[in-house]
């Protein structure tokens, strides 16, 4: 594929196979311009928040996107829906384009494309009640009649695993687990089709996380959604996704199905992320035989030319320098950004991955 | 100097080159657009002024003849159309000249503001000076003192004088108690030191209010801060952990919230030189505004437009060299 | 494991609304509810004022001149034999109408163009901001004296330009506001749900917005009553023969030395009153943002 | 270091030599006296740590293990009251001394690292400046020999170019950086205890491999006594020798880090391990759970405080609180029905 | 406390002298003069033949009077800058603004004594050569400080200065009509060598020609405080008196500090020949902006409070004031002052040519609803005294009691004439604002009461207690320039007018056609035309008594009260000055300075009982 695929049309290929995809995601570019210090007059600075990412998510399908903080996996998730514009690329939802869409338009799709934030209780309208939260989305879309909405709050609360009791409270008498299940309830209140979770459970307790996966995992099967899982947690991607994604300073640097990922990483950086989880096995010491990734990700800003990762990759060369990789494939549905993709997937420059074992 | 103490940016957020471009960018972004709505200030004040029933000269030179009159206004310009007026007002500025005050047309706008102003400011500056530093330590001590007699006395004794009631009738209470009954202090008037003390205990007042109560709560919030934790965490003694980490962050506020008041105490309050008979700047707003004084009421609000747009500029300045998270913004705020 | 039923903790209130939870932190500041409750008498007295006042707002009574306090004039009657304790009563509904028409005037002004600002940016926060300092930089007297000079001044008018020159308070602190608002998640989250504009502006930001704005609003009101007292100071305030307690402090000032309770009377109410206010205000603000100490 | 040097050190049978332990709690007591209620935080919590051992302490959010920490150095915000118990330091009892010594005992003698890097350095302060006033205060060094000793620290931390960065304000440093910081002026006086409070929750993960490697090498290095306080029993496994289990204020079950991840014996070890997320080579599609919520504790009454979540649960584990009580040199446990099942343990142990 | 200080001059006699004939007194005063003159340290004030009076001739004069020593001359006074700016310090520069003390510094033509007589000032004397020509003979030896004489030539420069165009004078209406061709040059139609001004067959005779016959010429001459001929040509205008550096005085004082915003401080003029010498050594007006006349008067702080400037109610003592004073155990005992100053009127003028004010049956009933003894003796007692006319008791021709049968206090005639006018009871009667002007910052608001009382009680005996009249309150500004606009735009306005010359063709012209209020009345015109040419004293009495009579009766306005100013000295102040005159009143009188006054007030040896805070480093 040439160099420039990220931004051409050519990158939903790489799941060509595949068809009816419910989203397309092509050369998304996501700048923001900020405003630095300059010489007299002031001077525009970009944050190169995403950086050319093309997917492509099917029904009922989960793409995970993993990477670390500032890498543009959220601003991404925000975009693909439109709640910010992209400076360039494209999204297909269902089959259209929503840059062609009218305002009013997009906001009737909205019903059919929804969130879950992060955090929980930051998401919900503190002035609101929970009725009133997940029956905005009703009376927004008009999707159900105004005497049948309480009855629907109701039932949206019991597939959330909610009392019906609960809707007349308001969200700061409920813990996190809680509140993310109003949330998700809200999400599903327009019966959406996909929903994009933006690191839903890593601000919760263990105990409560793996309540909220498995609601989303039975949600998933009972309601037939997509999920856009974005995650800086291999291991929770990994329990929830069909493929994922591995962001790196506003790129995809690999993308495949979840378990030949998981099984073969390519990308030194895949690879680096694998052996920082910690595992919770004292035979299993993460990182005291391997080596531990050194550095941290440079300023978005201005990101480093060639390979993004190359300023801490181990296996760096001149050529990572200077040329950047594009995304290749180097197996089905499995495409790598990294001039050294296969030497790397052998080299295991950060030893011990979690996954072995 | 000021210049090179002006931190760029933090640390994902690029280059922070050119730091004294920084400030010259911003100064000079600030100033124009100061500048212009300066300029929108004036034309409408001047419209309005023009507006308003009765001449400079309506009132004060009793039962003028029409030719009279005429010839007054002659003198003064006064003939002309309004805008033109206004362009030669804009003209004289340009040159540094203000005018002549038509109620002291034996002086200069500028020779007259050069005599009224010291005066406010005396008194402005040791208001400022009593008031903020006053302020500054009962809100320091009632906020070490959170939830104690001593923070509730500060607070309900410095909220009663200082918010309760309005400065004259404070003004009118001091001169009753220490000028009258107890004779102490001078009833009014300017020219010995004396004559300060009333005026400025009065005008403190307020502002020593509010500044104890930003002090209180700008205090209180960093108390609670971690880096405050930590920093008792490594052991710091209490005095340390005060001055350098509370004090020094939970002031730095106080400079957006104090600095824009400092134009209002530096042109005075006609309330305060009103009861004390203070011939300072303030006492001619009102009556240039009453007779119509249209060179001295420009004057006035260039000197106090000016004022405060230096005042925000310099405490923005301020925010940010003593603040070094703080970056310039340009025209943001 | 498939369906997870969450139980709740039993509810131990009918209901814990912010409003509910903000009225129990306000109930637990003592002054606080002191003030309230001082407030809340000032404000029915204001209400009320035609029918408890023992007199008619402009009765004159030549004969009784200075009169001290009476069985028939509990508070004395001043310079011109009216009732004091009438003119305070009808006093306290004149300077209530100013201390809350004028903020009222200026949060109708201020809050739709610091809204505005705040939310859409750009050119418009441009010219929102240009505004505000255009009415920052004239002097507020200036400003009043020219208004009233022009228009006159009656309870209402001096509302509104008292009012016209709180505006740029309001409007700073509503565009702080959204400004804040307009990236939390919740936000995200309505915008994301196909919420429109007018609607997450109105209806999502606006009651999160509420708790500053309307402690700003309780503050402007003893500074409200100054204002108007000193318009009255330099004769530019309330006209005789509406009763005003400004007014009356400084109508009553020249017989300070000999009646003193003339001018006593007024200062203590207007003392009361933005005291309270003032508390009122601290208490609100307590209330409405646990997270301030 | 291995596995079985861990285990040999751990407990105070497993002791060698029964030396002294450096820092012991003894039934700690900690509550909150808030408006309407009183959260007991703490409620009796007892545990030792020796020179070199990593102790961690695990618990879900509202477990008390944060304020625990706070508690060793008399720091317990406001309204927080330490109402009962014991912190021994080198044999001193710490809740027990002036307040002066206790502040010289910050940071001197024990070395505390924030959950929260972004937060926890003064904002208008040189990293120099946060340097010298401890080396100051706790070693009197004068102004360059704090200099001197702060870039050592500030390298050996492994900050690059550390003599630069000594004149930076802590928001041009990113939030590992910071953390780096953090640990360089937690270590500067040598203490003999670190006590690190999630010290990486607010990190990336490859930057918490990073923090946690560098504790490690610092608690080796120096022979210190750590304690770790951390929701993740990933890091548990990996950078602690012996494990405290807290719920509700209260310790569930300690034991070495191999025998507790090995026979997990309490009901809510088992099924926290069981709920954490693995990096496993096939997708889940059922997760296990506990169901319910962690509580917080705003009155005292008897009884098992996992009770109401627990599906071993008996009539005794709602009237009795079970005691700690050792089952296995080092390995105690508070709990009436102990989970025995061998099965049951593997499938916590490793999905 | 007169028992503690025997020497406190205090009126005795029927005619306000102590027991000491007026003339001894005077003669005495002469001669402490000029002991002072040589008392007084750094140098002899006046360069006077009277060098070698002995000494103890001095010393005794001193003690006859109880003279304060020379240094201790001087003399503070209150003045009130609140609303008043002071612009210059001649009257030919300005009227309005100028400073106090002004007048002290030139001698006019004439004078006033303390009756209210015409007295020789620098004109020796004077006489109507023709019916429209007048001639003053200017005392010869009256040397200006710069060394020239004092000669027509620098009347004729000041009246031509007065008259110009581009000076623009604030007071030129005041010659208007009465010298010849003045109108026409003040609108520059005439040029100035046309005015009616010249010089006679010497140099001292200054002749004034008239557009009519003016009868009371001399009084009108009051104003003729003369600017320098020298001066004005050097500097082009009379702003040199605000510099001490370039000061020109003919008096007996130059300027000594001249700050407008806080005092103005005169020195003796040392070149100064005038036959009328003041004691006083160093006259001191403090400016104060606050209205703290009494706690500055009981602190020492001024010598006297009084003030009265030209247009405002206010700067008086008020009946306030005066109780504040009985409340202070320092100076409650002091004897209060009384004397009518400009013989100032209070009224409410209508507007007469617009309904329902154009039926004069509803303006008289609106003057007899007014109870004034009630009024004045509520709110203004005892500064007030009731007018029934336009002109107070004592001044010129005035009548009074002969009028009040026209608009005395008579509710059942007032509805009766309301009645008639086609308002019985009130009914139809719109409603009407009058219109007050506001009180300057900080100053009493008197007036808001009064207007208050005013407008209660015709509301209640008019219109049954409906609120039919309304009160507004204008700034002085907009009150001022509503009320002159021609035609008015007050429908009722509070207004007051005070004396400019101690004759009733001033006072009453304000009711002439054309002038200040809209009322016409041809008959009222000719009468005072009449009036202005007769110079005898019995007609003129017919002829004015005639013009008050109508002008009551038709009510153009309702003529509330006089104003009286009441005033403070400290004991220590003392002189024939303050004895009461022959109308009664006591006190310094107008025209103040340019009466006699200067030689007849002066500062006693017993200043030293009493807190004088001293001139503060003025002199």
């Amino acid at each position: 594929m040439s160099p420039s695929a990220a931004l051409g049309p050519g990158a939903s290929q790489v799941v060509g196979e595949r068809q009816e995809a419910l989203l397309e995601v092509d050369g998304l570019v996501v700048h923001y311009r900020i405003t630095g210090a300059g010489k007299v007059f002031r001077k525009h600075e970009t944050v190169h928040a995403v950086d050319g990412v093309s997917f492509d998510l099917a029904p009922r399908e989960t793409l995970g996107l993993v990477g670390e903080s500032g890498c543009g996996k959220s601003t991404t998730g925000r975009t693909v829906l439109y709640l910010e514009r992209p400076t360039s690329g494209r999204v297909r939802f269902e089959g259209r384009d929503l840059s062609e869409l009218t305002p009013g338009e997009l906001t009737a799709l909205r019903s059919r494309m929804q969130i879950v934030f992060q955090d929980p209780i930051g998401a919900l309208n503190p002035r609101h009640t929970v009725g009133q939260l997940i029956s905005e989305p009703l009376r927004v879309h008009d999707l159900v009649p105004k005497a049948r909405r309480r009855e629907r709050v109701e039932e949206l609360l019991g597939l959330v695993g909610l009392p019906a009791d609960a809707a007349s409270r308001f969200p700061h008498e409920f813990s996190g687990g809680q509140c993310q299940r109003v949330g998700i309830a809200r999400a599903i209140a327009a019966e959406p089709a996909l929903l994009v979770l933006d690191e839903p459970v890593s601000s919760l307790d263990v105990s409560v996380q793996a309540q909220i996966l498995q609601l989303l995992v039975d949600l998933q099967e009972r309601l037939g959604l997509a999920y856009l899982f974005i995650a800086h947690d291999l291991a929770v991607v990994g329990e929830m996704s069909d493929r994922v994604a591995v962001m790196y300073l506003g790129k995809i640097v690999e993308i495949a199905e979840r378990d030949a990922l998981y099984a073969r990483p390519h990308h030194p950086y895949t690879q680096a992320l694998f052996s920082a989880v910690p595992v919770p096995d004292p035979a299993v010491r993460t990182g005291r035989d391997g080596a531990v990734v050194s550095g941290e990700v440079p300023s978005s800003l201005s990101p480093p030319p060639g390979c993004r990762f190359h300023t801490r990759c181990p296996l760096a060369q001149e050529r990572c320098r200077a040329e950047e990789p594009s995304l290749e494939p180097v197996g089905q549905g499995h495409e790598v950004a990294c001039h050294f993709a296969e030497a790397a997937a052998t080299a295991r420059p950060f030893g011990r991955l979690a996954t072995d074992g | 100097m000021l210049a090179l103490r002006l931190q760029g940016c933090g640390p994902d957020q690029g280059p922070s080159d050119g730091r004294a471009d920084v400030v010259l960018s911003y100064l000079l972004q600030r100033v124009l657009s100061l500048l212009f709505v300066l300029l929108l200030a004036t034309v409408g004040i001047f419209a309005m002024m023009h507006s308003v029933p009765g001449g400079p000269f309506a009132f004060s030179q009793g039962d003028l003849t029409k030719v009279a009159m005429h010839n007054i206004m002659a003198k003064y310009g006064l003939t002309e159309p309004v805008w033109r007026q206004y362009l030669n007002w804009i003209w004289q500025l340009m040159h540094g000249y203000l005018g002549i005050p038509f109620e002291e047309p034996t002086m200069t706008v500028n020779h007259l503001i050069a005599t009224a102003w010291p005066i406010t400011l005396i008194i402005g500056g040791l208001t400022i000076a009593v008031s903020y530093s006053l302020g500054l330590l009962l809100g320091v001590v009632a906020a070490i003192r959170h939830n104690t007699w001593v923070d509730s006395l500060i607070t309900a004794v410095v909220s009663t004088a200082g918010i309760a009631l309005p400065n004259y009738v404070i003004g009118f209470l001091l001169i009753e108690v220490f000028a009258v009954k107890l004779g102490w202090l001078p009833v009014g008037g300017w020219g010995s030191p004396a004559d300060v003390v009333l005026p400025v205990i009065a005008f403190s007042l307020y502002p020593l209010a509010l500044m104890e109560r930003y002090t209180r709560a700008s205090t209180l919030e960093v108390t609670y801060a971690d880096y405050v934790r930590m920093g008792r965490a490594r052991g710091l003694s209490g005095r340390r952990i005060l001055f350098n980490y509370v004090l020094r962050t939970s002031l730095i506020p106080l400079i957006t919230i104090m600095g824009p008041n400092i134009p209002n105490i530096l042109t005075g309050s006609i309330f305060i030189e009103a009861t004390f008979g203070l011939p300072g700047l303030g006492s001619y707003f009102t009556n240039a505004s009453l007779h119509r004084d249209y060179p001295l009421i420009m004057a006035l609000v260039l000197i106090v437009a000016a004022l405060w747009g230096a005042c925000y500029i310099i405490s923005d300045l301020a925010y940010a060299i003593v603040d070094p998270r703080v970056r310039l913004e340009g025209l943001s705020r | 494991m498939t369906t997870v039923q969450v139980q709740l903790e039993p509810a131990k209130r009918a209901s814990t609304s912010f409003w509910h939870a903000a009225w129990y932190r306000y109930r637990r500041n003592r002054l606080s509810v002191v003030a309230g409750a001082v407030a809340l008498v000032i404000l029915v007295v204001a209400v009320v004022a035609p029918w408890v006042a023992p007199y008619r707002e402009a009765t004159i009574d030549l004969t009784h001149v200075l009169a001290r306090p009476t069985w028939h004039h509990w508070l004395g009657t001043d310079e011109i034999g009216r009732d004091t304790l009438t003119r305070l009563i009808w006093g306290d509904q004149t300077s209530m109408s100013v201390a809350i028409g004028a903020p009222l005037v200026g949060a109708l002004i201020g809050l739709p163009l610091g809204i505005l600002g705040g939310w859409f940016g750009g050119a418009l926060d441009w010219v929102v901001l240009r505004l505000i300092e255009l009415f920052t930089m004239v002097p507020t007297i200036l400003a009043a004296l020219l208004f009233i000079t022009v228009f006159g001044v009656s309870v209402w008018k001096l509302a509104l330009f008292i009012g016209i020159t709180l505006w740029v308070g309001f409007a700073r602190l509503a565009r702080a506001q959204y400004l804040a608002l307009r990236d939390r998640d919740f936000v995200q989250a309505a915008r994301a749900g196909g919420v429109p504009t007018w609607r997450i502006i109105l209806v999502h930001i606006l009651p999160n917005a509420a708790g500053p704005v309307i402690v700003y609003f309780v503050q402007q009101i003893p500074y409200t009553i100054f204002t108007a007292a000193g318009f009255s100071f330099l004769g530019l305030g309330i006209q005789d023969p509406t009763p005003d307690w400004g007014k009356m402090i400084n109508d009553a000032e020249t017989y300070l030395a000999t009646d003193p309770l003339l001018v006593f009377v007024p200062v203590v109410a207007i003392a009361l009153a933005c005291l309270s206010f003032s508390f009122v205000g601290d208490g609100l603000r307590d209330a409405l943002d646990p997270t301030s100490k | 270091m291995t596995d079985d040097l861990a285990g040999a050190r751990v407990g105070p049978e497993g002791t060698g030599a029964g030396a002294a332990p450096l820092l012991e709690v003894r039934g700690l007591r900690v509550a909150f006296p808030l408006e309407r209620r009183t959260v007991y935080a703490v409620q009796g919590l007892t545990f030792e740590v020796h020179a070199g051992e990593r102790l961690g302490i695990v618990g879900e959010s509202g477990s008390g293990k944060s304020v625990s920490a706070q508690s060793i150095m008399r720091m317990v915000p406001f309204p927080g009251k330490v109402t009962g118990g014991q912190v021994l330091f080198e044999g001193r009892d710490l809740l027990g001394i002036p307040d002066a010594a206790i502040r010289s005992v910050r940071g001197s003698k024990i070395g505390m690292v924030p959950q929260n890097p972004l937060s926890s350095l003064n904002p208008v302060i040189t990293i120099e400046a946060h340097f010298r006033e401890v080396l100051s205060r706790h070693l009197g060094l004068s102004r360059s020999e704090a200099r001197v000793r702060a870039v050592e620290l500030l390298g050996s931390v492994g900050i690059p170019d550390p003599a630069q960065r000594l004149h930076e304000y802590a928001h041009r440093l990113s939030g590992g950086q910071r953390q780096r910081v953090i640990i360089a002026l937690a270590i500067a006086c040598r203490p003999r205890v670190l006590i690190a409070d999630e010290p990486t929750t607010a990190l990336d993960v490859t930057i918490q491999a990073q923090i946690l490697q560098l504790f490690d090498e610092l608690v080796a290095g120096a022979n210190l006594g750590a304690v770790l306080i951390t929701h993740n029993l990933g890091i548990v496994a990996a950078h602690c020798d012996r494990v405290v289990v807290m719920y509700a204020g209260r310790v569930m079950e300690t034991a070495p880090v191999v025998e507790l991840f090995r026979s997990p014996s309490h009901p809510y070890t088992v099924g926290l391990l069981r709920c954490v997320p693995r990096v496993a080579m096939h997708k889940a599609r059922v997760f296990a759970t506990i169901p319910g919520l962690p509580p917080q504790v705003t009155e005292l009454r008897d009884g098992c405080p996992f009770a109401p979540r627990c599906d071993r649960v008996s009539e005794q584990c709602r009237r009795e609180t079970p005691a700690l009580a050792d089952i296995a040199p080092g390995h105690a446990l508070a709990c009436w029905n102990p989970v025995t099942d061998a099965a049951a343990r593997a499938e916590a142990a490793s999905v | 406390m007169s028992e503690e200080h025997p020497e406190v001059v205090r009126p005795t006699g029927r005619n306000g002298l102590p027991d000491m004939s007026r003339r001894n007194f005077l003669a005495a005063g002469g001669l402490g003069a000029a002991g002072l003159l040589l008392g007084g340290r750094a140098g002899s004030l006046f360069e006077s033949h009277l060098r070698d009076v002995a000494k103890a001739r001095v010393a005794s004069a001193s003690k006859v009077l109880g003279l304060a020593p020379a240094q201790m001359q001087f003399y503070s006074t209150y003045n009130n800058s609140v609303g008043q700016t002071y612009k210059a310090l001649d009257f030919y520069e300005t009227v309005y603004s100028r400073a106090p003390n002004a007048d002290l510094f030139n001698i006019g033509l004439v004078r006033l004594n303390n009756n209210f007589k015409l007295v020789p000032g620098a004109a020796q004397s004077w006489s109507q050569t023709s019916p429209t020509t007048w001639e003053f003979k200017i005392r010869p030896g009256i040397m200006w400080s710069d060394g020239n004489e004092l000669t027509a030539k620098d009347f004729v420069e000041t009246f031509r200065y007065s008259a110009d165009p581009k000076h623009a004078w604030d007071f030129s209406w005041y010659w208007s009509g009465i010298i010849k061709n003045y109108t026409e040059a003040v609108a520059g139609k005439a040029p100035l060598s046309s005015l009616g001004v010249g010089v006679g067959k010497d140099k001292y005779t200054f002749v004034v020609t008239t557009e009519a016959p003016i009868a009371y010429m001399p009084n009108a001459m009051l104003y003729s405080y003369p600017l320098s001929a020298a001066g004005l040509a050097k500097y082009g205008n009379g702003l040199y008196n605000i510099d001490p550096a370039t000061c020109i005085t003919c008096g007996p004082y130059t300027l000594r500090t001249f700050d407008p915003t806080a005092h103005v401080v005169l020195q003796p003029n040392r070149k100064y020949t005038a036959p009328f010498k003041p004691y006083i050594q160093y006259p001191i007006a403090k400016i104060y902006s606050g209205t703290y006349q009494v706690p500055l008067f009981e602190t020492g702080e001024v010598d006297t409070v009084q003030s009265a400037p030209p247009n405002t109610q206010d700067g008086s003592l008020y009946k306030s004031d005066l109780e504040t004073v009985k409340t202070m155990p320092k100076i409650n005992k002091l004897p209060v002052y009384m004397n009518p100053q400009d013989f100032r009127i209070y009224y409410v003028a209508f507007k007469t040519k617009k309904k329902p004010f154009t039926d004069p049956r509803v303006r008289q009933a609106f003057a007899h609803a007014v109870n004034r003894q009630a009024l004045i003796s509520s709110l203004l007692a005892p500064v007030a005294v009731p007018a029934y006319g336009y002109l107070a008791p004592g001044y010129p021709f005035a009548v009074s009691k002969p009028l009040e049968k026209y608009t005395n206090y008579d509710t059942r005639l007032a509805q009766k004439l309301l009645a008639d006018a086609g308002y019985p009871g009130g009914k139809n009667f719109p409603t009407t604002t009058l219109s007050y002007p506001a009180a300057e910052v900080l100053s009493s608001t008197l007036t808001g009461s009064v207007v208050q009382a005013l407008v209660a009680t015709w509301n209640a005996v008019l219109f049954n207690g409906n609120p039919t009249i309304l009160l507004q309150e204008l700034d002085n500004t907009t009150f001022y320039s509503k009320m002159e606009a021609h035609p008015t735009q007050l429908d009722m306005a509070f207004c007051t007018y005070g004396m400019d010359y101690f004759d009733a063709s001033n006072m009453l012209s304000v009711y002439k056609s054309g002038g200040r209020h809209d009322w016409d009345n041809a008959q009222y015109d000719n009468l005072l035309a009449q009036g202005a040419a007769q110079s005898n004293p019995a007609k003129r009495q017919e002829i004015y008594t005639e013009a008050q009579t109508l002008l009551t009766k038709d009510a153009p306005g309702v003529f509330l009260w006089h104003g009286l100013y009441a005033f403070l000295y400290w004991p220590f102040v003392q002189g024939p000055a303050l004895a009461k005159n022959d109308l009664g009143y006591d006190g310094v009188e107008w025209p103040g300075y340019i009466s006699d006054m200067p030689e007849q007030l002066w500062i006693g040896s017993n200043y030293r009982s009493y807190p004088r805070a001293g001139a503060g480093g003025l002199i």
